[in-house]
């Protein structure tokens, strides 16, 4: 009897207009981002497109970049899902990327050795950001911005202590031949590349050593690791059990603590998993340039954040999309590079980028409203 | 007519030394009928000027013109444009044997520990034994080389005497007088630029040791000519960017049109500008000079 | 029926310096309703919460069907088979309602050596489980802050009874619904009650305990008053055990004695 | 006793799709308690928001002591008299006890050409008023986050009556309070009713309605179902008006009869 | 009848123990900050005494630092009192400096007039941040955080429009015997220095151009701005009606505007507080130093935030202390200068700031769940 009740009320609401069957399935949290990067790719395909921004050099140009801003961006994305942020991603980036060369360069271990130090070293502060997050019931917003201080101010005395300078260059060839290096600053994909040369779809190099090489070497290792990651995360928070935990700790902690999800560990593994992310940006960074400096990575972590918000989540956390926010580094990029193709004087770059933040988030606000009827 | 050539600099997007460069190549398209974009990292990051440089190479310019802000990083994008046949030629910092080494037609410019070791030799001259130097953007490699061929010139350790002063005038300056409250045995102050070099005079005047100070500075502004035809700043050390932004230009339009380039090298610096020939250098300062 | 599903025993608990809990002892029969009483601060949710692992009794000791336990945490609790359904913090608004439904204990497949959430059984389950508690979703995938709050209580109480809770917890589900909303709730209750399972019911209703409870505690300031059958009391008697037993004859007089 | 404070015609609501208020048409006495009753959803508190200045109507009419009104913002019916209560929003748990009774409505001294907030003047009144209704603070700088539910409702009451409104609107104040305090809110309720006072009352809790009401409207759906006379009316009828009217003799038939 | 029944609860609570008065009176927001500041004060008296750091030269030093930030620091606490904050402090800062010298030195006209455009632009700047924020209801750290970036492309983007250069010099020449510019630029009290100096309390001078003159020349007008700021923000706050109303709207706003306060003009009232405090320091700093540049005030509004935490304000509203502020942009210009005197490593500043930023927060959020009861 009380099923017939209840049951009867959701179907018979005449107070509410119905959404049409079409709108429903549109409407999901990375639509705002979709749209954005159908406008913006129309917009510079419309006055870049003989600039070069889209011939293969082009791509790989503006590929590398977006690839970039989404490694940090996956990171940034699933933390922030998981309701909190991190503000020590630039930081981190200049400090795992200081720590592989002072390792390798300075103190002349093998570059895997150093490399894994780097990544242990970051997950440990990852950690501890978490810990202290959790421990002390501190918004992150404070407890990381300590860490962009500290860990900035570490990078730079380190480096300046150990080998008085704040770019410590020759990692390149200290890591010959390591078994682990080339996976961070290596192409792949060479052989393609070349036959597509030799069909001439891809220009090669007319002068120097390198001529008759296709221009393009190959896809960097950098955007293997930005797809790797984006599949990653979008596979653990949408299918597993886990990235339920994550949603659920972001949506509300308490609730999720007292069924049973573990929050803690939750959060603290994001914090981590965000650090891992900055060092794979920092190793390929130092891997493929062949140096590491002490300000590498400044305010990278709200390029980071931009990029999660233009993708459609929310920055109290529980909702949110890690495809989303790979669209939003896509975004990101194609603008950052499109404007230097389109010849905008660079200083505007940050207008643009300022206007597309408001309107994304704006558009963003309106969809998840519609979704989780949230008011 | 109508080449189009992209100059890329390591530097971020308000650091007003790039301005003279800037209206160098202003000047030198006007002149030469080409185009020149200017195109630099917003935050400084070498590592962005990468990506620049990359992306310049796509968009195929007539020619190039970086800086080697740091080789490492540099090398790989500047030697495939090169390789994709793009005259590439080098300014600014760097040296000449990195140039060559990338392929570059030449380098226009002047190494940046080399104009810091000059800065200190003048100063050994002076008598300076303990020195400071104003550090304002310290997470910059080329700001410790400056300090460090100084502190070398007078065969000193730089320890602390390198201080990380932020970009803030108060706090540089506050820091400068704190730093010579501290350490008053200090006769030689050198400042990587007129953002530190402002608040340093500033610092000096406050505490009455204006011209009591041997005192060197990077770069010019009007404050900095000032001061030295007022005899607080004894040089400024001038690259001349004018010229690293306009000859690379002029040369590589010849080069397009006529083929013609010169074989060498070119040193734009450095020149030191002191009272004796500040009365030319003073009218343009911050804008061709 | 006879025998205890659960028994806590003189549980005290403190924060700080404020003694919520001071000697509490309780205990749960299978499918029966017992009736969680007493005034704000009582410490009515605190004692819950001891039962159901977020807190740890300072002293006192839980049974289990007659073995002592310890929960470290719901997770333990969950396992042991007592599910709890907080009022505000039931469900989570912006996530789906199979994620919600799920939530902890989200079913898997292999797949190779990964394992994925299982969507499809769970939104099937979902579905079924909501239609049997005569809710009817327009898609599993409908956010829970579409729902009412009486629909969001019945999702959390049909994903507890679905998980196998032999001891199911609820904190004053009923006091921001409607006269509808709540009977749904009791008659939910009383559904789940048939089934064998133990019930602990807080409310600060008279009318709602005595509709559905088998037994009643009331709390009084981290004490028990202690505990009666169904038809050992009336409900005024309740009511006075409930507002500490002072005074409130008075207070009703004048306002005709049906607060 | 005879004229209405405050009268509202056929309000109408709509919150873009949603047709919240479909026409209501409510009017208070002075003196009187006029109980607000309806399921979750039926639009009481979108309606008693309309009267105390938060939504402007999409339709139809205000009439204050006779007069049309219109109001613009809350501070407009606070102006004209109409003090309403939130349950959750009483009270900003942060800010201490005076504070939060004398905000936006702060006591101003004059000091030369400035104005200051008047703190010796606010405090003795907030000590006074708080224990005419029998709460002793400790101090008037207490924060409002230390004291107890019951408490903040009785703070927030006594704060509309000290500032002379014509019209108290109290949404559910007692939903979340045990029966002591909510005797104690009831009690306060009788008191400020005594004084010429219209209220209006919004509770799920057929008793507490009855108990103190005069009259009692029924919303459903957005659509008022009848108002009607304390003593032309029994606790049950009223119940089955606040459910809608169908089904519901069953469901309680399977309970007991006493929800 | 009622009266006595819950009379009676508070007063024979058993279950909790009393506080000491004593332990009572101590216990306020700014509590956290007074202990920092204690602490600070003896660190450095204790390793920096003999270095001038607190002679009459070296306090106006860390004095004129301290001001700096408790300026801007005013304007973040009331604003986040008021439960927003704003990431656009520095971009606001950058920006009025190199409007007040486009308009004095490039347009030429007089300063007072360059002044009064500046302050008129930056409020209503900040009027559209907060009307961004009430209107879209979104977070203020994104409304912000896009602004940051739109000032500052704005400001890099028009000084290079109109003078080709990213600093602009020659400020104070052109506001010479301006009747406005004096206020911002000055030093007051000389001539009390002077007798001081007579006195011997204050050092003179023993060599150069301005040899028999006293060390310090006076008070310069920034920390005058200081403490005009501080005393007004701390009255407004506690003394006035308008006070009452920003701990409302930043403790709930939807409570407050239930009964009657305006939220929205309080919020959009600090957002401009926020901006004028933005151009206060803008002003002093290009009437002091004659320039302006585009880079002015980079993570200033970090600064700004950190202060203000420190001094014990909740980053999400509602709870906070101007006085409080102020003592964290003491402590905060303290360190960084008492480092300078002691002869620390200047990179580690940050380290040290991060630390005293992580304890400071851990202190006050003990205190305050003192005070509000708060869980
Ligand atoms: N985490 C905590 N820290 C300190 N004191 C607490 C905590 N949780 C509860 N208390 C205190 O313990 C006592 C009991 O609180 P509890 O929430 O259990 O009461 P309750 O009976 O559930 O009341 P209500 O009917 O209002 O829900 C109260 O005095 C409360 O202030
Ligand atoms: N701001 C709003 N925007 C859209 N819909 C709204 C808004 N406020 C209320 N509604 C809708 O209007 C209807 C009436 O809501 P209202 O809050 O008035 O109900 P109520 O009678 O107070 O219910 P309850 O007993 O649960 O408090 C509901 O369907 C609700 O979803
Ligand atoms: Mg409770
Ligand atoms: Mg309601």
């Amino acid at each position: 009897m009380a099923e017939t009740q209840s049951a009867a009320a959701p179907r018979k609401d005449e107070r509410i207009r119905e959404m049409s069957p079409m709108r429903k399935a549109l409407i999901r949290p990375e639509l705002g981002a979709i749209c954005g990067t159908i406008l913006v790719f129309m917009f510079f395909l419309g006055i870049a497109s003989d600039s070069g921004m889209f011939a293969p050099e082009g791509i790989i140009n503006w590929g590398t970049v977006s690839a970039q801003f989404a490694i940090i961006a996956v990171g940034a994305c699933l933390l922030m899902i998981a309701g909190e942020f991190d503000l020590s991603v630039g930081s981190m980036i200049g400090f795992s990327g200081v720590i592989i060369a002072l390792f390798t360069v300075q103190w002349g271990f093998p570059a895997w050795f150093g490399i894994l130090v780097a990544f242990a070293m970051a997950l440990a502060i990852g950690g501890l950001n978490g810990y202290l997050v959790i421990k002390t019931g501190l918004p992150s917003f404070i407890v990381t911005l300590a860490f962009l201080y500290i860990l900035r101010g570490l990078t730079i005395f380190i480096s300046i202590a150990t080998t008085r300078k704040t770019i410590i260059g020759g990692v390149r060839e200290a890591a010959e031949g390591d078994p682990i290096a080339w996976l961070f600053g290596g192409k792949v994909f060479s052989g393609l590349f070349v036959w597509l040369a030799d069909l001439g779809i891809v220009g090669k190099f007319v002068a120097g050593p390198k001529a008759g090489l296709p221009v393009v070497e190959g896809i960097p290792m950098l955007m293997i690791w930005a797809i790797i990651l984006i599949v990653f995360g979008h596979v653990l928070l949408t299918r597993t059990r886990f990235g339920n935990w994550i949603f659920a700790a972001g949506g509300d902690a308490q609730a999720a603590r007292y069924v049973g999800v573990p929050v803690n560990r939750v959060k603290i593994l994001m914090f981590m998993f965000s650090a891992f992310c900055a060092t794979i940006f920092a190793t390929c960074q130092v891997m493929e340039f062949g140096s590491a400096a002490a300000d590498r990575g400044l305010l990278k972590e709200f390029e980071a954040i931009i990029s999660v918000v233009i993708g459609g989540a929310l920055l109290t956390g529980g909702y949110g999309s890690v495809v989303g926010a790979a669209l939003g580094a896509l975004i990101f990029g194609v603008v950052q590079q499109g404007l230097f193709f389109a010849g905008v004087e660079s200083s505007l770059f940050r207008v643009f980028l300022g206007v597309i933040l408001l309107l994304a988030v704006i558009l963003n606000t309106y969809i998840r409203r519609m979704i989780t009827g949230e008011r | 007519d109508g080449e189009r050539f992209v100059l890329v600099s390591h530097a971020p997007d308000s650091d007003s030394w790039w301005n003279t460069i800037k209206n160098a190549i202003t000047v030198a398209g006007g002149q030469m009928g080409v185009e020149v974009e200017y195109r630099n990292p917003p935050t400084g990051d070498l590592a962005d000027m990468a990506r620049i440089i990359e992306q310049a190479a796509a968009s195929n310019p007539n020619g190039i013109i970086a800086t080697i802000a740091d080789y490492d990083v540099l090398s790989g994008p500047l030697s495939n444009a090169v390789a994709k046949g793009i005259p590439v030629i080098t300014i600014n910092s760097g040296t000449e044997e990195q140039s060559k080494k990338i392929g570059a037609l030449m380098h226009v410019g002047q190494p940046e520990y080399d104009a810091g070791k000059g800065a200190g030799e003048k100063a050994k001259a002076a008598g300076v034994t303990s020195f400071l130097c104003v550090n304002h953007y310290i997470t910059n490699p080329a700001s410790v080389e400056r300090c460090q061929g100084y502190a070398d010139a007078l065969g000193v350790e730089l320890g602390g005497q390198m201080i990380d002063s932020g970009q803030d005038p108060a706090e540089i300056k506050s820091k400068v007088m704190a730093y010579l409250q501290g350490n008053p045995d200090t006769n030689g102050v050198l400042t990587l630029g007129p953002t530190s070099a402002h608040p340093t005079l500033a610092a000096l005047e406050d505490m009455g040791k204006s011209g009591t100070i041997h005192f060197g500075t990077f770069d010019l502004s009007g404050e900095i000519a000032e001061a030295i035809k007022g005899d607080v700043i004894a040089f400024a050390i001038d690259q001349q960017p004018y010229l690293q932004g306009y000859l690379p230009v002029v040369i590589l339009t010849n080069l397009a049109r006529y083929g013609v380039v010169p074989g060498n090298s070119i040193n734009s610096g450095p020149g030191f500008v002191t009272k004796g020939n500040i009365a030319l250098v003073e009218k343009y300062a911050g804008e061709y000079r | 029926m006879s025998d205890n599903l659960i028994e806590l025993v003189d549980i005290e608990k403190h924060f700080g310096p404020v003694i919520a809990l001071n000697g509490v002892s309780v205990s749960v029969k299978a499918g029966e309703c017992h009736c969680l009483l007493g005034d704000n601060g009582a410490g009515k949710s605190t004692f819950i919460k001891t039962m159901s692992g977020v807190h740890k009794p300072t002293k006192g000791k839980i049974l289990m069907e007659g073995k002592e336990v310890s929960f470290n945490s719901p997770r333990d609790a969950m396992e042991a088979g007592i599910a709890t359904v907080y009022q505000d913090l039931a469900m989570i608004p912006l996530m789906s309602v199979t994620r919600n439904f799920w939530m902890g204990r989200e079913p898997q497949r292999r797949f190779g050596p990964f394992k994925f959430f299982d969507f499809s059984e769970a939104n099937e389950v979902t579905m079924t489980e909501m239609a049997k508690m005569g809710i009817h979703l327009r898609s599993p995938d409908q956010a829970v802050g579409t729902l009412s709050g009486g629909e969001r209580q019945t999702v959390a109480i049909s994903r507890a009874v679905f998980f196998g809770a032999k001891v199911l917890i609820l904190d004053e589900p009923t006091s921001a619904l409607g006269v509808r909303q709540t009977s749904n709730v009791l008659a939910t209750i009383d559904k789940v009650r048939q089934k064998g399972i133990g019930v602990v019911f807080i409310t600060h209703n008279v009318r709602h305990a005595m509709a559905v409870g088998d037994r009643f505690t009331v709390l009084n300031r981290g004490k028990t008053l202690g505990t009666a059958e169904r038809g050992d009391i009336k409900a005024e008697e309740l009511q006075d055990l409930m507002a500490g037993g002072q005074e409130l004859a008075e207070l009703e007089g004048s306002l005709g004695g049906t607060i």
